[in-house]
């Protein structure tokens, strides 16, 4: 089922040789740095060849990896951190978290999808699944970073907006729609990283910005790999030819005009070296920040409305030639 | 009649006797289909209001001509999507079916003497679905309304976003929503009808993002689909869940509509949007 | 407990012999006009003297009489009414009236407070107290007003704002102050009526306009007698001296500048003559929303602006002098 | 220590000695009241957060001195109200037993090096209830805040709105409210801090219209009271009803804050709104 689980086995089973070569080595007489240089040798030629050219499916699963960067870790890499909570209605969704944030030089609002890094916190998190409460907590802090007049940074990870009865009865749908207004207009600077998945209107409703970044092995799609396998052919199963179909990686997106750039991620995925993502992730957010802070209000609201205005492909019959992307 | 509503109505002709009868899904009354279609295509014994075509509805709104815009805009295959069939084959073989080129008409009508900006949806041509099209259209037609200082009305049926577009079709939720929100930045009213089924990713934009929210009688009204949820919960539904009855109950919209109404409605908030175009043009006179 | 139902009683006692009186002398010979006249004159005398000079408890029931026109009633008289409902979230509360009407001339949206005629209609309409879902209805409703530029008139009459478990778990204090907001940056005019009992902060929240109106026998209180006796002397049932204390009569409020207008009733109230009322109450909202068309945005929210930045009562130490009203 | 400050703290010492020792209502420990004072008015056995005087309040936040505004601002009796006491007997009994002349303390300081206009209710005069003086305290603090350009938090503590006022005093929430739109349209931002109790009109209007709201741990607040709400229902609320933690579950205010923590925490506020307003500088500069 887990393509990336097959591949990992063989990585695991050269780390452990390394390893024990280590402790054999630790204390003793027997020189055996040769050994173990050549067997990192070829461990990272392994990774290199492993992970140097994952299949959508797989890249899928990277996404998913549990042990890779929540919101919550590249949250606890901002300088300082202020959570807020609520929609001042209702509830207080924990999907979504997000407060006043200071990174490097800049006082921002952050808001980040939140999925579970095990069982107990997923069933907390709701598997990182928003409610119309989770959106309206996320379209209020939106509209703070406006009324505070500071940057606003989106991490976006989540399958999809939460599929529930509550949710329906309390208006998704108004949810998620009214959210894309407020991102769309918000009169403030905003960036964007999809860090894992970026699942369908769920994850575009705290997804458009002034720049829009993705990791590496992040994938960012119309719908779950699941969901459009069911929609098209009424089978989930077929989830791995729909990732193959469905153009869902950094490098598909960026060719689309739909994301600005890509974040490298460490060989073997952000969940290889957690920090070392983190610290990266932050340090481009932060110099598109400066970038950002270059532009009028005017400049970047039209240059906001001019990205999303020429997104799409057509054949322009009258103009006789393709539309826009 | 103009040339742009024969166009529309020239298709019904070429069907086969067989097809001038059908049965109502609801009460299962057998319907002449000229009759059904004076009808409005709603079924005349129980009510039941039939998925209509998007040429039949602007027939059914407008005083006189539509000029139509966008039509020019027609789909590319962007992902180079196939599976059963190539994503182009499906588009010929909608296009076949149901005398459409895509899955909205958009263009400048008049509703009861008040100019209007009109898009669409027709369920018939992919669902409904929204690609780059829909997208591209609706964006061309609110534009548009906004120019030329006109509030627009969008009737949706949609099954969400089309799969075969992948992220482009997404990202249509977003040029749309730019849009609506230029639109009212100018003071004009938007106005959706939300006609069965509406879902997705289109009952999670610019449906939603109306000034003025009103639906069809038992119009499928949802975010998530049906089958969805009862995966997620297990267990059946109610029927009436997700219905246009159930949502105004909760608060979600303005008003449920039977189809023989919905002109008259429309022409009255309309009239009210003009009394509020000329409150603002008298202010801007005085300044 | 009602002191209008014993001086109901002589007037009804009055009426019932007038009527016999007229039955009797129907298709018989006697001609008995001058005494119906007679009695018409005296039941125009008492009707006169008890009704000429209500106090303020006297008042109160008025304000709540069974009979009393409520909003639908003024609705009702509208050329025209659309009717729309919803807080686009989760509820419609029928506490809560509201859509498009014409008046005259004017397009407008009107949103209504309304309790039940009866029993069932009460249960219904909770009594005329909103909950949250109501307000947000209502603060909806006058941003649609704004959004397409039209006059907003609003109808009080309720008791107060819900008292309930589910009203405080919605956050009944945010949606009614939220509400205030709308109504003091409201950019269109806006114009009230307190139809019958204005109550608490559950009126005020749709009762902020440039124009404020009272109907004379209704009232407009900080909390109803009820509430008010309870929080002083922790004793509901001293009402009658909460009432003569709170100066809540149309004639204080204008005293203190609150209300802008008082509108005249039918003698013994407005119940005596329904059609009457409604017709001299949209007469009046009429004319004055021609004075209000002829002021500028700008003038109107300075001129709202000022009305409420200078209620209250106080003395200034500094200046040496009283403070406003 | 500047005048102001010792003004407030003077009052202290006129206590006799059996005042010198309260007993807290949560845990039933004997405090001596210069720790209790020393410790911010927290039970140092249970935590429990005493309601605190607004002087002293204001002691524990501000840097150095307090430029008090509007304490000229003092009650009159617009309505002749007298029941057991005349209005004015209460007023007078409350500033002697209170030390305050008024419900509400206002005016300048700063806060970790953040000027602030600054509003704090005292619930020990009329038990924190809003009449005249205090709207047009606060009011002219909001008004001063707006013209300084400085953000405004204010500290609440009310039982609600004066029945003694009158409508005069229901009329302050809309007063406060103008106030407040006007703080918020100049680009200031408006932060609350709810303390035990909040309800009723103070609750209702400018408690609930900040862009950030804080809570001081285990505060009630809502709208109606709990013994009204009790007698609606017919049955006993749980304990936790109405409880900052239960408000902060519910999604109603953004974070409960021991009072240990806040000042620390209103100065990070603090500090994001210069940050803001320092953009807002910048860009006007390059405009
Ligand atoms: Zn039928
Ligand atoms: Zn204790």
């Amino acid at each position: 089922m887990n393509p990336l689980l097959e591949r990992e086995k063989g990585l695991l089973e050269l780390e452990r040789r390394i390893e024990d070569l280590r402790s054999a080595s630790e204390g003793k007489r027997i020189d055996m740095s040769a050994e173990i240089a050549s067997l990192e040798s070829k461990y990272r030629q392994v990774l290199a060849e492993l992970f140097g050219s994952l299949t959508p499916w797989e890249k899928v699963h990277m996404a998913r990896h549990p042990r890779r960067p929540t919101a919550l870790d590249y949250i606890a890499g901002f300088d300082a951190f202020d959570e807020l909570h609520g929609d001042r209605m209702s509830r207080d969704d924990s999907a979504i978290v997000g407060g006043f944030a200071r990174l490097g030089g800049h006082s921002i609002v952050a808001i980040g999808q939140q999925r579970g890094r095990d069982m107990k916190e997923n069933l907390a998190r709701n598997f990182g699944m928003s409610t119309p409460e989770g959106y309206r907590k996320g379209e209020r802090l939106a509209l703070l970073a406006e009324r505070f007049n500071l940057p606003l940074v989106t991490f976006v990870d989540t399958k999809g907006a939460d599929p529930g009865i509550l949710s329906e009865e309390h208006a998704q749908s108004e949810a998620i729609a009214s959210s894309l207004e407020v991102f769309a207009g918000l009169k403030v600077p905003t960036l964007c990283v999809v860090i894992g998945e970026g699942g369908s209107g769920g994850a575009l409703a705290l997804a458009i910005a002034d720049r829009v970044l993705m990791l590496e092995h992040s994938v960012y799609s119309v719908a779950s790999p699941e969901g459009c396998a069911a929609i098209l052919w009424g089978d989930a199963s077929k989830a791995e030819e729909a990732a193959a179909h469905l153009k869902l990686t950094a490098a598909d997106l960026r060719g689309f005009g739909i994301i600005d750039e890509i974040i490298p991620e460490p060989l073997g995925g952000a969940h290889r070296d957690p920090e070392g993502t983190v610290t990266r992730v932050l340090d481009r957010v932060g110099a598109l920040l400066d970038v950002l802070e270059t532009y009028s209000l005017r400049e970047l609201l039209d240059a906001r409305y001019e990205k999303y205005r020429h997104l799409g492909s057509w054949r322009d019959a009258v103009a006789g030639s393709d539309g826009a992307t | 009649m103009a040339d742009w509503l024969r166009g529309g109505r020239n298709r019904d002709k070429v069907r086969d006797d067989a097809a001038q009868w059908v049965k109502c899904p609801s009460c299962g009354e057998v319907l002449y289909r000229p009759d059904l279609s004076a009808n409005l295509d709603v079924c005349a014994r129980c009510s039941h209001h039939f998925r209509m075509r998007a040429h039949d509805r602007i027939l059914s709104l407008v005083d006189g001509d539509f000029e139509e815009i966008a039509r020019g805009v027609l789909p590319a295959d962007p992902l180079g999507w196939t599976d059963k069939k190539s994503y182009p084959q499906k588009l010929a073989a909608d296009a076949e079916k149901s005398g459409m080129d895509e899955a909205v008409l958009c263009g400048f009508g008049s509703i009861g003497g008040h100019e209007v900006a009109l898009g669409v949806m027709d369920f018939h041509f992919r669902g409904g679905t929204m690609g780059s099209v829909v997208g591209e259209r609706l964006t061309r037609l609110i534009e548009a309304a906004t120019a030329r200082q006109l509030p627009c009305t969008i009737f949706t049926a949609s099954g969400g976003a089309r799969m075969e577009e992948g992220m482009l079709a997404l990202m249509q939720m977003a040029k749309t929503t730019a849009a609506v929100l230029r639109l009212k930045a100018s003071g004009e009213p938007f106005i959706t009808v939300l006609t069965d089924p509406t879902t997705g990713g289109v009952s999670a934009s610019f449906a939603f993002q109306a000034d003025v929210i009103l639906a069809e009688r038992n119009a499928m009204i949802g975010f998530a689909g049906r089958r969805v949820i009862e995966q997620t919960i297990r267990q059946r539904l109610p029927d009436r869940f997700q219905t246009a009855e159930f949502l105004l109950e909760r608060g979600h919209i303005d008003g449920v509509v039977e189809r023989a109404n919905l002109k008259s409605t429309l022409e009255r908030i309309l009239g009210y949007a003009r009394a509020g175009r000329e409150r603002r043009k008298r202010a801007e006179l005085s300044a």
